[in-house]
């Protein structure tokens, strides 16, 4: 029985169709997409998903300025939901679509990416083989990622989490006969598997406390004091910690899995090895903020337990430094955009760690909504970007691109203005959701407020680094036989992309987005935008002064830092560490033994019941020796022996 | 001189059923371990007339008990002696040992 | 609807079967007696729905009595609820797609297909029994075919595992025998019958002696730690249809019986060993997982897979409240269609391989994208994602036991949650290796699956997407019939 | 009175009817082998069939002989087992040259066991007793050329008479106990002292002799071995029915004031003999010798039905006896067809048989599972009334270890059927032409083993006669 639909608004069915229109796509081109309509696909899933795109935006526009506002607070709608599974009563898994602010900002964000990387991939993997099958992953992440941002339904988020997961797996393991990629896609997987059964259990947790699973109402019932449901879950507590902060600790480890933070970040970087515009869409735009709108949504709940929101920032402003320093290093191209990622992230983590809830307080939290948005544009054009050049070059190492920006003129404008953006360069995207994250973080907690600031100086670095490397450095080799940019169909998505990293800045962000739902003042202070614009600038000139000609500086810095280069430039060896806890310790210490336990121990003792009967049998046959003698005197032992027995014994 | 009783009797009937059980365990020779069989038999016999006589007089089951124990003693030995014999011919020797083919 | 046509039917199929003249006769005999059991069993899910919807709130409908050996008070009693239905249904789609993939059996195909309907015709028996003779009955009637099935069918050490197989799970049905006789002899009045039994108060005596003879004894079935060994060896060695047959029916048994026996007319007895049950099938299901992740043979690994799997099965029942038990029911479901899937396919790429070392394969995406497509749903689907039934057993039973408050069942909980991490890592590195990665020389010219195979697998799959999509009519099938279960454990 | 006689004794006199008319005929007329077997197969039949009327309840010679429904109905099963072996071994019948004096001394012997079974006297017991045995005796050495043959009639003569003598010594103390020998009078005498409990010791051996309990069941696999197999089929099946039967009249009727040291003794014998039988049958390989130690085995189980006291113990064994005969003579006949035609009675030599032999391969198969106890065969139905009949008292030590042996029994069950089925052969036994009768034994008894257990009428007939 498909439970209650409960159709709030005649867009039910439009808004329905977002979703459904990308799995439409999934399920069309994967059963017929091998053979049929091979050559059409590409095309149909892009179609597709630009319908979807257009009722996205459609929704996005009625939602922020028709129907989503009562008495100037925007409103949670849901405007359709049907009980999928129940559990218990009031415990149920239900498929809905909730529509607020954050919610319907990521519809649009999804479906921008998604469409850009769809249009993208036309050109970028024109004549692959399994060009079909491609776009029937991308159109089941679209789906997955679209479902995720909709849930009404903590649980129905987490069903899509996985999805997202898989889709993921499936996408970075695209090129199959990869051992490398084959390898990557296990490990984002099963790390992103590791956290979400944090996940799993922070809502099981979550669940039992507030007794129901739907969002609305477990926010309503976990943040009210007064509940006995909140009462119950603050009370509880196991090793001195409430069971409320366990839980939030719990479902934060699976946003920080998904969201690749330190140090459950391992996968994201080796990620790399699917197609570029996989990389843009999903570990760079998308699924990646997964953890971090997992956190937003959550919200109100976390800033009820400020340990939880603590932790929060902590590891977000760990990330951020980390992954900054890492990025420093790496000679992939894809790799430093990874790393960055992974620091942009932590900013945007933080940003909600130091956030209140509610009115001025909230800035953290609008503020990493809005760089979660300006780091969809821009993210997703560098890696587009990186793509382009990836494709003209056949090669993701620096050291065989310079001076690209020749051959590449309309990539290396739009790779500039996204790097300015993630620069923190006014009056570039990046500018602006960067300081309202660091002045979130100045507010609440100096500490974090100088990484932070240290970080972007950084971020600004490594981005140019890259940048110069590129396309000026070394005046390379004669690429000209090459193909040009791969055509219109890359192009668009590059320039569309890079008006949004350009102009995104000026969107009043705070007016639609913000803890509470009401509208918040975005207050400008030019006096404490001078320390993040001259870092940013000193970071970009340090790069342009290393890297523009080609020369040796920064392998003289290089060995001058020769410590701090090498772990940086082993990523730490976070990796080793992981590969020793798994290899060494899980698999020789826990399944070497279990199997062999069962095989020698378990099965040892059904064999050995089994052969001891046999050996039984051989050791007693000397009773029967054929001497008919011997059988009397048996007979005979056996009569006296009754007698003695129940005569005497056994009365 | 003392009276003969049942358990005079019975002493000597258990007696001659131990004879007739030892020889049964201890002959090689087939024909001889019929002949214990038959001292078994005998011992019963005995009890059975013992019992009769000092026991339940007025009851003739025993007596007639020992007679057809006596009877079918004969028939067990003719059919006994008969398969002796055949095993005589195909082992070439009757002592039991001999015949011991059949085991575990 | 007569619940006796779901034994006639195999019955006449069975006979059908051995009075065929040639192979082809008997492979569409076969598969026209098992379509016959999937639209049957279909009929039953709707006319069941139909009983259902018009209010019939009887706990068992359809029933039928004779009868049988009044004496012993034993009656040829059959009935259904949901959680039969359920149980029904997934047998019907378990024997069509394991009549489907062994298509190209030469080997005396009669005698195969002839067992395979036996087994069918057992399973139903088993599931619709509410006599606890006929229910033994058709518990044993269904193991001696697997027993032959693997031993004549089978490959590699298979006279080994058939005799393992068939000495273990006898000696699981010894220890329901004893248990039940107790149960006989131990109720206020001597009698078989399961719901009578089921009203009447047993001493809690008794209880305590029946109840671990009876779980252990079905747990066997289902291989409850450490009786499992039968497991991996019985299912490696046998053929495709036979692993399909022993892990997608035959482990469900068990489960079956440890619910609706053991559990349901011993309810204080469940109560009493209810930590016991926790403490075992939740060390099955982590140490279940962690063997598999050294297992380098593909049915070894879904054989190992099978016993982590079932280990929740165990774990649901144990935890004693309704959620987890509607969960157990469902994994039962979802592990037989999924497990049935993945021997078929493990059966398909052996028999295009002719190999089942992980490391002796690689990158079959290109020669046989089919048959590593379906690989992919039913790893998939074994990892629990959602969209597939996996997913929706398992998270019940998690959401069912995390219901109980305490330390000790959070701990066990938390310790099978863990298992969905183990299980991706063994289920990815068989995928990994099987079909990404560069191909092997050998592998080059192997061809994709046939139509029966192609037929098998969507079947299969089928259900599996029916579960994981939808699985609303599942639960309301399931979840009345495991209130009634519940209510009887909570008021005694 | 003379109606009387001739009604009660009917079974007995049919017999004595048969064995003159043998008699006459080996006297007077030279008549082929093949359509004496015939006569002989039809009137055994006819004596089957007759077994079902005229059944009266009386006891004729003082108290001596006795019979009733139940009694009756035993008779019918032994006299079906007689033309079930007249139909499978006609093969081995045909080219024997002694066929008539072995249906003469196999008839005597079912006289014998029928009186065994009507016997309300110990004087009768044991004269019946005798009659049953020493024809048998004999008729193990029909093989008169083959050492083996001797060697096990001389064994079993031997024993059967120190285990005679034994039981004899048992009755003449009983006698001097209580003064009687009448079943009916005994009971009321008993007052378990140790003279009593030591007679009753001494005649339990000897049914325990006959039954193959263990420690008394020595002979047993060595004159299965040595005898033919017709005469082997007989002396498991027919000749252990009659003394079970007959052992559920002596300790649920004569011994049943000493109920509690019998049940013990049932319950510690029935273990060891569970155990010892299975233990030796897993490692033989002689088909015959196997199969005696499986029914040693068997007997196991038949004392765990006795131990329950009760009528649903006695409906149970009699209905075990009669499972038992469709599904060990079926095994016994297999292997006789077998050994007829190829001389081959290793278990290995079965290796390949299904190949070559499908039918005889499904007879044995079915057979094998009968005495494994798997449903849907009878034995399944006849092993879990047993083992529930001995579940009556709760004892559920007993029970686990009978449904253990269960296991291993299986096991070795098994064993047969994966070589006959599973086991590939370089000289598979070939292809077996079987004799019209042969055949015919074989359908009867795959149509008991999977017809007696499912149609659940014969059962209730015998809980109906036993009350």
């Amino acid at each position: 029985m498909l439970g209650v639909f409960s159709f709030g608004i005649d867009l039910g069915w439009a808004l329905l169709m977002i979703p459904l229109l990308p799995l439409l796509g999934f399920l069309v081109l994967g059963l017929f997409g091998r053979k049929q309509i091979k050559q059409s696909s590409g095309i149909f899933a892009t179609s597709l998903v630009l319908v979807s795109a257009f009722l996205s935006f459609h929704t996005a526009y009625g939602y922020f300025f028709k129907y989503g506002k009562l008495e100037g607070v925007y409103q949670k709608i849901i405007p359709i939901q049907f009980t999928w599974l129940q559990f218990s009563p009031g415990v149920s898994i239900d498929m809905g679509i909730l529509l607020d602010p954050i919610s319907v900002m990521m519809l649009v964000v999804v479906t921008l990416i998604s469409l850009m990387v769809h249009i993208y991939s036309l050109a970028y993997l024109k004549g692959e083989e399994r060009f079909p099958t491609y776009y029937s992953f991308l159109g089941l992440f679209t789906f997955s990622m679209l479902g995720l941002v909709v849930a009404s339904n903590i649980f129905q988020m987490y069903i899509f989490w996985e999805l997202v997961g898989v889709s993921s797996f499936l996408l970075i393991g695209y090129y199959y006969d990869r051992p490398s990629a084959v390898a990557a896609c296990k490990k984002a997987f099963i790390v992103t598997r590791f956290a979400d059964l944090g996940f799993l259990i922070g809502i099981l947790i979550l669940s039992f406390y507030a007794g129901t699973l739907d969002f609305n109402t477990l926010i309503l019932k976990l943040t009210t004091t007064s509940t006995p449901e909140f009462l119950s879950a603050t009370a509880a507590s196991f090793m001195g910690i409430s069971a409320l902060t366990w839980a939030l600790v719990l479902v934060f480890i699976g946003g920080a899995g998904k969201s690749a933070l330190f140090p459950l970040h391992v996968w994201l970087p080796d990620a790399m090895e699917g197609p570029t515009p996989v990389s843009a869409l999903i570990h760079a735009a998308t699924m990646v903020v997964a953890g971090v709108f997992l956190v937003a949504r959550l919200f109100p709940v976390f800033s009820m337990s400020a340990p939880a929101l603590e932790l929060v920032a902590f590891v977000g402003i760990i990330s951020a430094l980390f992954a900054a320093l890492i990025a420093c290093t790496q000679t992939d191209i894809k790799r430093v955009l990874a790393y960055s990622t992974m620091s942009q992230i932590g900013f945007m983590m933080f940003a909600l760690g130091v956030s209140g809830s509610g009115g001025e307080n909230g800035l953290g939290f609008t503020a990493a909504m809005f760089h979660l948005f300006t780091h969809a544009l821009f993210k997703a054009l560098l890696f587009l970007g990186a793509g382009a050049v990836i494709h003209f070059i056949h090669s993701n190492e620096m050291k065989d691109m310079g001076g690209l920006r020749k051959y590449l003129p309309i990539t290396h404008i739009t790779f500039l203005i996204a790097c300015l953006a993630i620069s923190g360069v006014p009056p570039f995207a990046g500018f602006f959701s960067k300081e309202e994250i660091l002045l979130a973080a100045y507010q609440h907690n100096a500490t974090i407020y100088w990484i932070a600031l240290i970080t972007s100086g950084l971020t600004a670095f490594y981005m140019f680094r890259l940048y110069f490397s590129i396309f000026w450095n070394k005046e390379s080799l004669a690429h000209e036989s090459a193909h040009g940019e791969g055509g219109f169909a890359m192009m668009l998505p590059l320039v569309l992309l890079s008006v949004g990293a350009a102009a995104a800045g000026f969107i009043p962000f705070g007016d639609f987005v913000s803890s509470d739902g009401k509208p918040l003042e975005s207050v400008f202070h030019w006096q404490f935008s001078i320390a993040p614009i001259a870092l940013g600038l000193a970071g970009i000139f340090t790069a342009m002064w290393l890297y523009k000609k080609q020369n040796n500086r920064s392998d003289t810095i290089a060995h001058s830092l020769s410590g701090l280069y090498k772990l940086a430039f082993h990523k730490f060896y976070v990796d080793e560490l992981y590969l020793f806890i798994t290899k060494k310790i899980i698999f020789n210490l826990v399944g070497r033994p279990a199997a062999w336990f069962d095989k020698n121990v378990v099965n040892g003792l059904v064999n050995a019941t089994g052969n001891s009967t046999l050996f039984i049998s051989e050791k007693i046959k000397g009773f029967q020796s054929g001497k008919v003698q011997q059988y009397a005197i048996y007979f005979l032992a056996g009569v006296i022996g009754l007698a003695i027995l129940f005569i005497y014994v056994w009365k | 001189m003392m009276e003969p009783g049942l358990y005079h009797v019975l002493i000597i009937s258990t007696a001659l059923f131990f004879i007739g059980v030892f020889g049964f365990l201890t002959r090689r020779n087939l024909i001889t371990m019929l002949m214990s069989i038959e001292l078994v038999l005998n011992s019963v016999n005995i009890n059975f007339i013992a019992f009769n006589k000092y026991a339940w007089p007025n009851k003739l089951d025993g007596l007639f008990f020992s007679i057809f124990v006596i009877a079918i003693a004969a028939a067990e030995a003719a059919v006994a002696i008969a398969i002796i014999i055949n095993l005589y011919r195909s082992h070439q020797s009757i002592d039991v040992e001999n015949a011991a083919d059949l085991k575990f | 609807m007569n619940l006796t046509l779901l034994i006639l039917l195999p019955l006449l199929t069975a006979v059908a079967i051995l009075l065929m003249r040639n192979d082809a006769q008997v492979k569409w005999t076969a598969l026209m007696g098992a379509s016959a059991q999937f639209v049957l069993a279909f009929c039953l899910l709707f006319a069941f729905r139909k009983e259902r919807a018009l209010g019939n709130i009887a706990q068992m409908l359809f029933e039928f009595h004779y009868q049988w050996f009044p004496s012993w008070h034993i009656s040829f009693h059959l009935g259904v609820d949901g959680i039969s239905v359920a149980m029904i249904l997934l047998t019907a789609f378990v024997v069509i797609a394991g009549v489907l993939v062994s298509w190209n059996v030469t080997k005396m195909t009669k005698e195969f297909y002839f067992l395979l309907i036996l087994l069918s015709l057992g399973a139903y028996g088993f599931f619709m029994s509410l006599d606890l003779f006929v229910l033994f009955f058709f518990l044993e009637i269904a193991v001696i075919p697997k027993y032959l099935l693997i031993g004549i069918w089978g490959s590699g050490k298979k006279e080994y595992a058939a005799n393992k197989l068939a000495l273990m799970l006898m000696g699981g049905s010894a220890l329901v025998l004893v248990g039940l006789l107790g149960v006989y002899f131990g109720a206020p009045n001597h009698n078989f019958d399961l719901m009578l039994l089921s009203s009447m108060h047993i001493p809690i005596a008794i209880q305590k002696i029946c109840f671990p003879l009876l779980f252990v004894g079905f747990g066997v079935f289902t291989a409850l730690f450490p009786f499992h060994t039968w497991v991996p060896d019985g299912h490696s060695s046998a053929p495709t249809a036979g692993s399909m047959f022993l892990a997608g029916i035959s482990m469900k048994l068990g489960g079956y019986g440890c619910l609706r026996v053991a559990t349901y007319i011993l309810p204080d007895g469940a109560k009493e060993y209810a930590n016991l049950v926790i403490v075992l099938s939740t060390i099955a299901i982590l140490y279940g997982a962690f063997a598999t992740m050294m297992q380098k043979d593909l049915k070894y690994i879904n054989a190992y897979s099978s016993v982590s799997h079932c280990g929740f099965v165990l774990l649901g029942i144990g935890m004693l409240t309704k959620t987890a038990m509607v969960g157990a029911v469902m994994q039962m479901v979802s592990h037989g269609l999924m497990t049935a899937l993945f021997f078929a396919v493990i059966g398909m790429i052996y028999e295009r391989t002719h190999t089942r070392q992980v490391n002796e394969m690689g990158g079959l995406i290109k020669v046989m994208p089919f048959i590593t497509t379906v690989l992919f749903i039913v790893g998939l689907c074994s990892l629990g994602l959602p969209g597939l039934s996996g997913f929706v057993a398992e998270m019940t039973i998690f959401m069912g036991s995390w219901q109980n408050a305490d330390l000790f069942h959070r701990v066990a909980t938390i310790a099978a949650c863990m298992s969905i991490v183990v299980t991706a890592v063994y289920i990815l590195r068989a995928i990994g290796q099987t079909a990404m990665g560069p191909i092997k020389e050998g592998h080059l010219s192997v061809g994709d699956a046939r139509w029966n195979e192609k037929l098998a697998a969507i079947i299969l799959i089928a259900g599996i997407v029916a579960i994981g999509i939808a699985p609303y009519w599942l639960n309301e099938l399931v979840t009345p019939a495991a209130d009634i279960i519940m209510h009887k454990i909570a008021t005694k | 009175m003379l109606n009387d006689f001739l009604l009660l004794m009917k079974s007995e006199l049919v017999l004595a009817f048969i064995l003159f008319l043998l008699l006459i005929i080996k006297v007077a007329a030279e008549v082929k082998n093949e359509r004496l077997l015939a006569l002989i197969q039809i009137l055994l039949l006819g004596n089957f069939i007759y077994g079902f009327f005229f059944i009266q309840n009386g006891s004729l010679f003082g108290g001596m002989y006795t019979t009733n429904g139940l009694i009756a109905f035993q008779k019918s099963i032994l006299s079906l087992g007689i033309y079930l072996i007249s139909l499978l071994f006609s093969d081995w019948l045909k080219k024997s040259e002694h066929l008539i004096e072995f249906f003469i001394l196999l008839l005597s012997a079912v006289m014998g066991m029928f009186f065994l079974i009507s016997s309300e006297s110990l004087l009768m017991f044991y004269l019946s007793l005798e009659l049953a045995t020493i024809p048998v005796a004999a008729m193990a050495n029909f093989d008169l050329h083959k050492k083996i043959s001797s060697e096990a009639s001389m064994k079993m003569i031997l024993s059967s008479a120190l285990s005679s003598g034994v039981l004899l010594f048992g009755i003449s103390l009983i006698y001097g106990a209580t003064g009687t020998l009448n079943f009916s009078a005994i009971p009321a005498l008993l007052d378990g002292t140790g003279v009593q409990i030591l007679a009753f010791i001494f005649l339990f051996t000897a049914f325990a002799f006959k039954l193959s309990i263990v420690p008394f069941h020595l002979w047993t696999a060595d004159v299965y071995e040595g005898s033919p197999i017709a005469v082997t089929s007989f002396l498991s099946v027919i000749s252990k029915g009659s003394i079970a039967f007959i052992l559920l009249t002596t300790l649920y009727k004569v011994f049943a004031p000493m109920h509690g040291l019998w049940y013990n003794m049932v319950m510690l014998l029935s273990i060891i003999t569970m155990i010892v039988g299975n233990l030796f049958a897993l490692r033989q390989q002689n088909i015959k010798r196997f199969l005696a130690f499986s029914s040693i085995a068997q007997v196991g189980f038949i004392l765990v039905g006795i131990s329950s006291n009760s009528i649903l113990g006695t409906a149970s064994v009699v209905y075990f006896v009669l499972v038992y005969v469709f599904s060990n003579l079926a095994a016994f006949g297999v292997a006789g067809v077998i050994s007829q035609h190829s001389g081959k009675e290793r278990i290995e030599d079965y290796r390949g048989l299904y190949q070559t032999n499908p039918f005889i391969s499904w007879v044995l198969a079915l057979a094998l599972f009968s005495l494994a106890g798997i449903p849907p065969t009878a034995g399944f139905f006849g092993k879990l009334f047993l083992i529930t009949a001995g579940a009556f008292k709760g004892n559920y030590f007993f029970i686990t270890v009978a449904a253990l042996n269960m296991i291993i029994s299986l096991y070795y069950y098994l064993r047969v059927i994966r070589a006959v089925f599973m086991d590939s052969n370089e000289q598979p036994i070939g292809k077996i032409n079987l004799d019209i009768s042969t055949k015919l034994g074989m359908i009867i008894c795959g149509a008991g083993i999977v017809l007696l257990g499912l149609l659940s009428w014969v059962y209730d007939y015998i809980t109906a006669l036993s009350i």
